[in-house]
């Protein structure tokens, strides 16, 4: 360790060092980058249906309403929470949406419904977490049942369906008609947009990466911790309502069981782009190519009529390797370095 | 306190190092440390942090492997795999933060990892629990065997470690810093039970980096500087002042700087901040260019009440006046904008996010300032990173290195930076040179100098007598959650604050 | 701005013939292939009602000739993962769906779009809604079978009885209909001593039915028999009545597959069921596909088609149309029909 | 024995409550409360409270395993192909196979989480789908029925012995053996050092990757005999049996105050936890309240005891002043 030189030649010692922490991060995206190019290739070869501009539009409506969760997840796992009950509230969103448009409410109306019964639900969750400061994973376990036990109890023994093609043309719709851009994959690119800046570029951001990586001594340090995280369940409560308006309007129907299993797949997308449980670490650039990743081997993998199960078995292999190998590689190269010396 | 060491010359030492080496990817932490210990006698590991002293530890403990050279216990050869395998040879460790398990009863706590079974091959509850009282009668602990950890003080805590340490009848006892959280009447008692090991033919390595009690307790010293053993002997044939130049590798002159006490108009006015049940009626004023020292044992309260002023918890009662106008502080937040900042105790947990960078540790209170809208400008905060590098001589590769990386002295250096970069009117320093090495504490010294000839105020809470009263222009002393004396610096004396902080009663404080 | 997918569709059916053929470029190959391409989508795999009649449409493709059938289904009975395994097919270009749907409505919109594509769809088993699909092939009529059930174990108690249906989810279309009709049928005098005392639902799920059918023997000690018009129900129940002891007490029937129902008849829990052959429903629904795909028919209501060994069959005006006959199995029939399904 | 009395108050107000929900279910449908329909419940719930003491020692480590509803399927098929293959199989070398399958699939979350260093939530994130997806792409997706197993293998457990059904039994004997090895054996009380303090675990000699390999294999040999035991009930295997179910035996263990926090956690908390989602799940039906209504209740009973858990798990805040000093001070 060499004394820190307080002389003007220090600005070029600090240009030219990347923080190691970023340089990581750097390097995870990279692979990441590779896997998504490994991945498109493959595709390309397997199907002669792959790059067809059509295809691709269709293929992202299937993950842009988890894509647009798994960005305020990112954030929460960021800060060392997470929240498990994000289909529920899917589900009971799709309920209120369904209920307000059998009383004839508008599309516009319906959405903001949307809107704020997903914040009302991620209000409750962020209450309990930051308010009573109880673990998240089990206050999300518990809501995540009691969520979707409303829905269910509510909803019964039927389906609301009867919604009006305006409302539909939310989540069927296309942002420009050539090339076809989905609604739902426009919204989530233009979110991804503002949560990357958001996180990589302001004060917000910072706050978020100093409560994931020590929440006293962010607390400490004048930010509200507690604020921080019931504003991020608030978050997280809010996309899940966009997700399940636009989830809703796509396939025109709310059962109790909409969107089932969606908080694994969700985990799955911010996992495999490098968030850590532990607090601290992750980029949202990362949680986007992982997300493409995800897409592009689930749509490739369809095209050849894989079943649904197999490529979940081919997702988390990926997702075990991915998450291995530089833990692997880390260890080989210790061993490595203590061994040569 | 008379207890002669038992020594004989002619018996192969206890513990025998020779030529101790540890490489860590990158850096040699130590290299050719040699050195032995003696049945009864109590050895001084000193050194500044970053010495490599924690290393040693852990090598002799079994936690690390050693790269090169030889540990020989009672004259034979061993290699210690685990922790375990350090406790067969008889070598157990009281750390300086209790390592123990708070769920968990004290029995367990002393047994765990060594837990005596039945015939049955279950554990023997009844055995350990009878083996564990008998223990803590020696040390005339004041709980039981089956007394959850978890009530238990950091004093009471500490006697279970010496506990376990006992139950394994260990022969070498390593003792990290134990006091550096005990309060001047708990290193009494410490200090006793040491005195006991030594008599029962223990030999004990003690760590630590008060001198003070290295000349009451120790018979011999070891001194490490940068990884390598710079020298050894009898404390009988040394003066602090050479083992400091030992240390450092140079001589400090006086410890604590010289301060022209110009005190200014009062700014910060308390009266009568109080909580339920950890301190009551805490009233002083604090002027522009004073240090006010804030003396009391460890859980006499001073820690949260300075706390509930910084608005890291609700007082019940008590008004806050800065500059004469009453100010709420709900949060640390409101506390910053009032102009006050703290700087925490524990470094590790409440000061310092070590995977930051020196720039994104220093900006953390003030990230407003180093951004412009919502937008952090990084130009902005390297060059508010780089005055506080320069101004405290901080050692690092580069200001975008992970606070992790640097010594302990440094990061403290940097977390009172984070708190300079708020331009703080009033500064309160909560232990500011708890466990940081010499050159470290001179440079934090120094600094609170150089601050009050700006106007800034300073509260300075310290459990190290010297630093108080070298210090500090007037003194509050704390017990029992109260104020129970108000010294200025011409009357301070150690014994007047020493007794004021012990209570007329005898406290037992847990 | 977004546009409705109507829109979308008049651009596709307009100037979407060019820019299909334009993304097509790469393999011009496919679009001139002559073989027919039939995709057969079933609500979940693993099904072996779905397996027979699979068998069934397989046999159709070989009649047809030239006809390539691609079997699949999601590997969880949801509409979402049931509509990405659609659009995997439509991306792949087939010629035709058919499909078994997990939600009439919430395929609607997919379907629309493969048909927008030039693909046709049509479902079988199951039905999509009306303007979703070009026909429906569907099982014998409603009432048939609903009349049925209460008769068959109307012969079972001889008329006598408390009685209790255990039903699939609440919202299947199939099970819901075939309670009204049987609740229809109950309204005639000869039922006056067999009550009907319950509708409860095990949604398919085995623990679930076996659960259902255990709560009902508490709740009503008098019960003799439990209808359970779903291969999945019929089995819990039936175990469920064995593991109480209450053989020759309560007596179940409804529908199921022979091979699965014959131990709990062999066992006297099951004197009789039916089903109709859902190789008879594979093979209907791949023939008219494959009909229509090659212009030989039109699936328009109110015409008749000439279907294989099942001769002519008529689309009613609701565009459906119905198998001819329902199997009934007792004693006499069991051994020979469990060897084929 | 760990002398806490905190959770033994937890316990008690837990077995509190039950006892209420089931006069509550008892009043409106007396025959719940007969003998015949608690022996029912017992039987439903057998399943639940092993794999629930499976989950209790990995959530003592610190760890989850989501893969135990996967693992309980994959063995359950695997036993079923190999029982039709070999039908005159012995009944208990079945069994000793569905152990040592739940055991291997248990190694390999041990091995993923204790030597390779993935965090357990991903680790068995990864393997639930992919024990899944085996279970599929070893048959195909067809579903194996009681005509694909014999009369010994579906007989087994619901065969009695003195009065009790086997699949009792086997809860019994698994609840004894857990709550032995948690209470006194070494290596059972090192658990709740592992998960109390990892550091400190680690200063005290115990080698955590060997306790985490241990508890996986525990909670992995628990699913594998489970999966027969459910297979053989309901005598059918296909891919989705049991799925989703890793979160009612997650939410047991919540219910029983096992905390995720790691180090906290008993045999019997857990077994009430089971119980009494093996209630609600049994007297819904009974009182003809829609099953719907279950999965509410889960939930609200789960944010309840937590709530419960977190006010009495508080601890103490320190009392420095002493009594007479606070009452002068108190609050305004």
């Amino acid at each position: 360790m060499s004394q820190f030189s307080s002389s003007p030649e220090s600005g070029a010692v600090h240009a030219g060092a990347a923080t190691r922490l970023r340089g990581l991060l750097l390097r995870w995206e990279t692979a990441l980058v590779l896997l998504l190019a490994a991945a498109i290739a493959v595709n390309s070869v397997i199907s002669p249906y792959f790059l067809d501009i059509y295809n691709l539009s269709d293929a992202t409506t299937n993950f842009s309403e988890q894509a647009i969760v798994a960005l305020p997840m990112t954030l929460l796992i960021l800060v060392g929470e997470i929240d498990l009950s994000v289909a529920a509230i899917i589900a009971v969103v799709s309920l209120a949406i369904g209920v307000c448009s059998d009383q004839g409410m508008a599309p516009y109306g319906l959405m903001l419904v949307g809107l704020a019964v997903g914040a009302l639900c991620g209000a409750f969750n962020g209450a309990l977490v930051a308010g009573l400061r109880l673990p998240s994973i089990v206050v999300t376990i518990g809501t995540m049942s009691l969520f979707r036990g409303i829905a269910q109890v509510a909803l019964g023994d039927q389906a609301i369906t009867n919604y009006a093609p305006e409302f539909q043309s939310f989540g069927q719709g296309y942002v420009v008609s050539w090339p076809p851009v989905p609604n739902s994959f426009a919204l989530f690119l233009g979110l991804a947009l503002v949560f990357g800046v958001v996180l990589h570029r302001t004060r917000y951001g910072r706050a978020l990466y100093a409560i994931g990586n020590n929440a006293v001594a962010a607390r400490f340090s004048g930010l509200n911790v507690a604020r921080t995280r019931f504003v991020l369940f608030v978050m997280s409560g809010l996309l899940c309502g966009l997700a399940s308006v636009l989830l809703t309007a796509r396939i025109g129907s709310t059962r109790p069981n909409i969107a089932t299993g969606w908080e694994l797949s969700i985990v799955t997308m911010v996992v495999l782009g490098g968030v850590s449980f532990e607090g601290g670490k992750g980029t949202i650039p990362g949680v986007v190519l992982a997300i493409f990743i995800l897409g592009t081997i689930t749509w490739g993998l369809s095209l050849v009529n894989f079943a649904g199960i197999e490529i979940s078995v081919v997702i988390g292999a990926i997702l075990i390797v991915t998450i291995a190998a530089p833990l692997v590689l880390k260890r080989l190269a210790r061993r490595f370095a203590s061994g040569s010396s | 306190m008379t207890i002669e060491p038992m020594v004989d010359s002619n018996e192969p030492p206890v513990l025998a190092l020779s030529g101790v080496c540890k490489r860590f990817p990158g850096m040699t932490v130590l290299q050719g440390v040699g050195f032995t210990l003696r049945r009864g006698e109590v050895t001084a590991l000193i050194g500044e942090n970053g010495a490599g002293k924690s290393t040693l530890v852990k090598i002799l403990t079994g936690i690390y492997g050693l790269d090169e050279g030889e540990i020989c216990v009672g004259g034979q050869s061993v290699h210690f795999a685990s922790a375990r395998a350090a406790w067969a040879a008889g070598i157990t460790a009281i750390h300086q933060e209790p390592v123990m398990f708070d769920e968990l009863s004290v029995a367990e706590n002393v047994f765990m990892g060594h837990m005596s079974v039945t015939g049955a091959g279950l554990v023997d509850w009844r055995g350990m629990q009878d083996r564990t009282n008998e223990i803590l009668h020696l040390l005339e602990a004041g709980f039981s065997a089956t007394t959850p950890l978890k009530l238990l003080g950091v004093a009471e805590k500490h006697l279970v470690e010496i506990a376990r340490a006992l139950s394994h009848d260990s022969r070498v006892v390593i003792m990290d810093e134990p006091t550096a959280a005990l309060s001047t009447r708990e290193v009494d008692d410490l200090i006793r039970i040491v005195g006991r090991l030594k008599a029962q033919g223990r030999a004990i390595l003690f760590i630590s980096h008060k001198f003070e009690e290295i000349f009451r307790i120790a018979d011999r010293w070891v001194c490490l500087r940068d990884g390598r053993q710079v020298g050894s002997g009898a404390i009988a044939d040394v003066t602090s002042a050479d083992l400091v130049k030992l240390m450092v590798g140079r001589s400090i002159g006086n410890v604590f700087p010289t301060r022209e006490t110009a005190v200014g108009e009062p700014t910060l006015q308390v009266d009568g901040l109080s909580n339920a049940t950890e301190f009551a009626d805490l009233s002083f004023v604090l002027h522009k260019g004073e240090i006010l020292g804030l003396y009391g044992l460890v859980g006499s309260g001073r820690s949260e009440a300075l706390q509930a002023l910084f608005g890291l918890s609700r007082p019940t009662r008590g008004v806050i006046r800065i500059d004469g106008k009453v100010v709420a502080i709900h949060s640390p937040a409101d506390a910053i904008a009032a102009g006050l900042a703290y700087v925490p105790e524990d470094r590790q947990t409440q000061g310092a996010v070590l995977a930051f960078s020196i720039v994104e540790n220093v900006t953390l209170a003030s990230l407003r300032r180093h951004s412009s809208g919502a937008f952090l400008m990084r130009d902005r905060e390297t060059a508010t990173a780089r005055s506080v590098a320069e101004r405290f001589a901080v050692k690092a590769r580069n200001l975008d290195q992970a606070l992790g990386d640097l010594s302990g002295g440094n990061q403290q250096k940097v977390v009172i930076g984070k708190w300079i970069a708020t331009n703080p009117r009033i500064l309160i320093l909560d232990e500011p040179t708890k466990g940081i090495d010499i050159g470290s504490k001179a440079a934090v010294h120094a600094f609170m100098a150089e601050l009050t000839a700006a106007g800034v105020a300073i509260i300075l809470i310290s459990s190290e007598l010297p630093e108080v009263m070298g210090m500090s222009d007037s003194i509050l002393v704390m017990h029992e959650g109260r104020v129970v004396r108000r010294l200025t610096r011409a009357e301070a004396t150690p014994e007047l604050i020493v007794t004021a902080a012990a209570g007329t009663l005898e406290s037992n404080v847990a | 701005m977004i546009l409705h997918r109507r829109d979308i569709l008049r651009a596709l059916s307009a100037g979407g013939a060019a820019g299909l053929l334009g993304a097509t470029l790469p393999y011009p190959a496919f679009a001139q292939q002559k073989k027919l391409r039939i995709a057969m989508v079933v609500k979940v795999l693993g099904i072996t009602y779905f397996d027979v009649s699979r068998h069934g449409g397989q046999k159709a493709a070989d009649e047809l000739g030239d006809v390539e059938l691609i079997y699949t289904a999601p590997t969880k009975a949801t509409v979402e993962d049931q509509i990405q395994v659609i659009d995997s097919l439509i991306a792949q270009r087939v010629d035709a769906l058919v499909i078994s749907a997990n939600d009439a409505n919430a395929l609607v919109p997919t379907a629309k779009k493969a048909m927008a594509r030039g693909i046709k769809v049509l479902s079988f088993d199951s039905g999509i809604a009306p303007e979703g699909r070009i026909m429906h092939v569907n099982a014998p009529h409603d009432d048939l079978i609903g009349a049925s059930d209460v008769q068959n174990i109307a012969k079972t108690l001889n008329y006598q009885g408390e009685v209790a249906i255990l039903s699939a989810t609440s919202q299947a279309t199939n099970q819901n209909l075939w309670i009204v009709k049987m609740k229809d049928e109950w309204k005639k005098p000869e039922y006056a001593k067999m009550p009907l005392v319950s509708v409860v639902y095990g949604d398919d799920v085995l623990d679930k039915s076996y659960r259902e059918a255990q709560g009902l023997f508490k709740a009503f000690p008098n019960l003799r028999g439990i209808i359970s018009p779903t291969a999945v129900g019929i089995i819990g129940a039936s175990k469920a009545v064995g593991d109480a002891g209450l053989t020759g007490k309560v007596f179940v029937t409804g529908h199921g597959l022979p091979s699965e129902v014959k131990p709990a008849m062999d066992a006297g829990i099951i004197q009789t069921f039916q089903l109709w052959n859902p190789a008879d429903l594979g093979y209907a629904g791949v023939m008219f596909a494959g009909l229509i795909a090659r212009g030989q028919a039109t699936g328009a209501p109110n015409t008749t088609t000439h279907i294989g060994y099942l001769g002519d069959m008529p689309i009613e005006s609701d565009g459906q149309t119905y198998l001819p006959k329902l199997l009934v199995f007792d004693k006499s029939n069991i051994d020979e029909f469990a060897k084929q399904f | 024995m760990n002398g806490s009395s905190i959770l033994k108050r937890r316990e008690a107000s837990l077995a509190l409550i039950i006892v209420m929900v089931m006069a509550a279910v008892g009043v409106r449908a007396p025959i719940f409360l007969a003998p015949a329909t608690q022996l029912n419940v017992l039987i439903d719930t057998s399943i639940l409270f092993m794999l629930v003491l499976g989950q209790t020692v990995v959530l003592l480590t610190r760890g989850i395993d989501l893969s135990v509803a996967a693992n309980l399927a994959l063995t359950g098929m695997i036993v079923g192909l190999v029982a039709r293959a070999a039908p005159g199989l012995p009944i208990a070398a079945v069994i000793g196979l569905a152990i040592a399958v739940g055991l291997v699939l248990g190694l390999i979350n041990g091995f993923l989480v204790a030597v390779v260093g993935i965090p357990p939530i991903v680790a068995t994130l990864g393997t639930l789908a992919i024990y899944r997806g085996t279970i599929f792409i070893l048959d195909g997706g067809a579903w194996l029925t009681q005509a694909d197993m014999s009369k010994a293998f579906l007989h087994f457990p619901n065969a009695t012995l003195l009065g009790l059904p086997h699949m009792v039994w086997l809860a019994i004997v698994v609840s004894i053996a857990m709550w032995v090895f948690l209470n006194f054996t070494r290596r059972g009380r090192m658990l709740y050092a592992v998960g109390g303090n990892p550091v400190a675990a680690r200063y005290c000699g115990i080698d955590l990757a060997r306790q985490q390999l241990l508890v996986y294999a525990i909670s992995g040999m628990i699913a594998g005999l489970c999966g027969y035991l459910w297979v053989s009930r309901y005598g059918i295997a296909y891919v989705e049996l049991a799925s989703g179910y890793e979160m009612t035996v997650i939410a047991a263990c919540v219910i029983g105050g096992v905390s995720f926090s790691g180090g906290i956690g008993t045999v019997p908390g857990a077994l009430l936890g089971g119980l009494f989602l093996g209630i609600i799940a049994n007297a819904l039906p009974v009182i003809g309240v829609s099953p719907f209504w279950q999965m509410a209740i889960s939930g609200f009973v789960i944010l309840t005891a937590v709530i419960v858990n977190a006010r009495t798990d508080k601890p103490a805040s320190k009392i420095i002043l002493s009594e007479a000093k606070r009452a002068a001070v108190g609050p305004r």
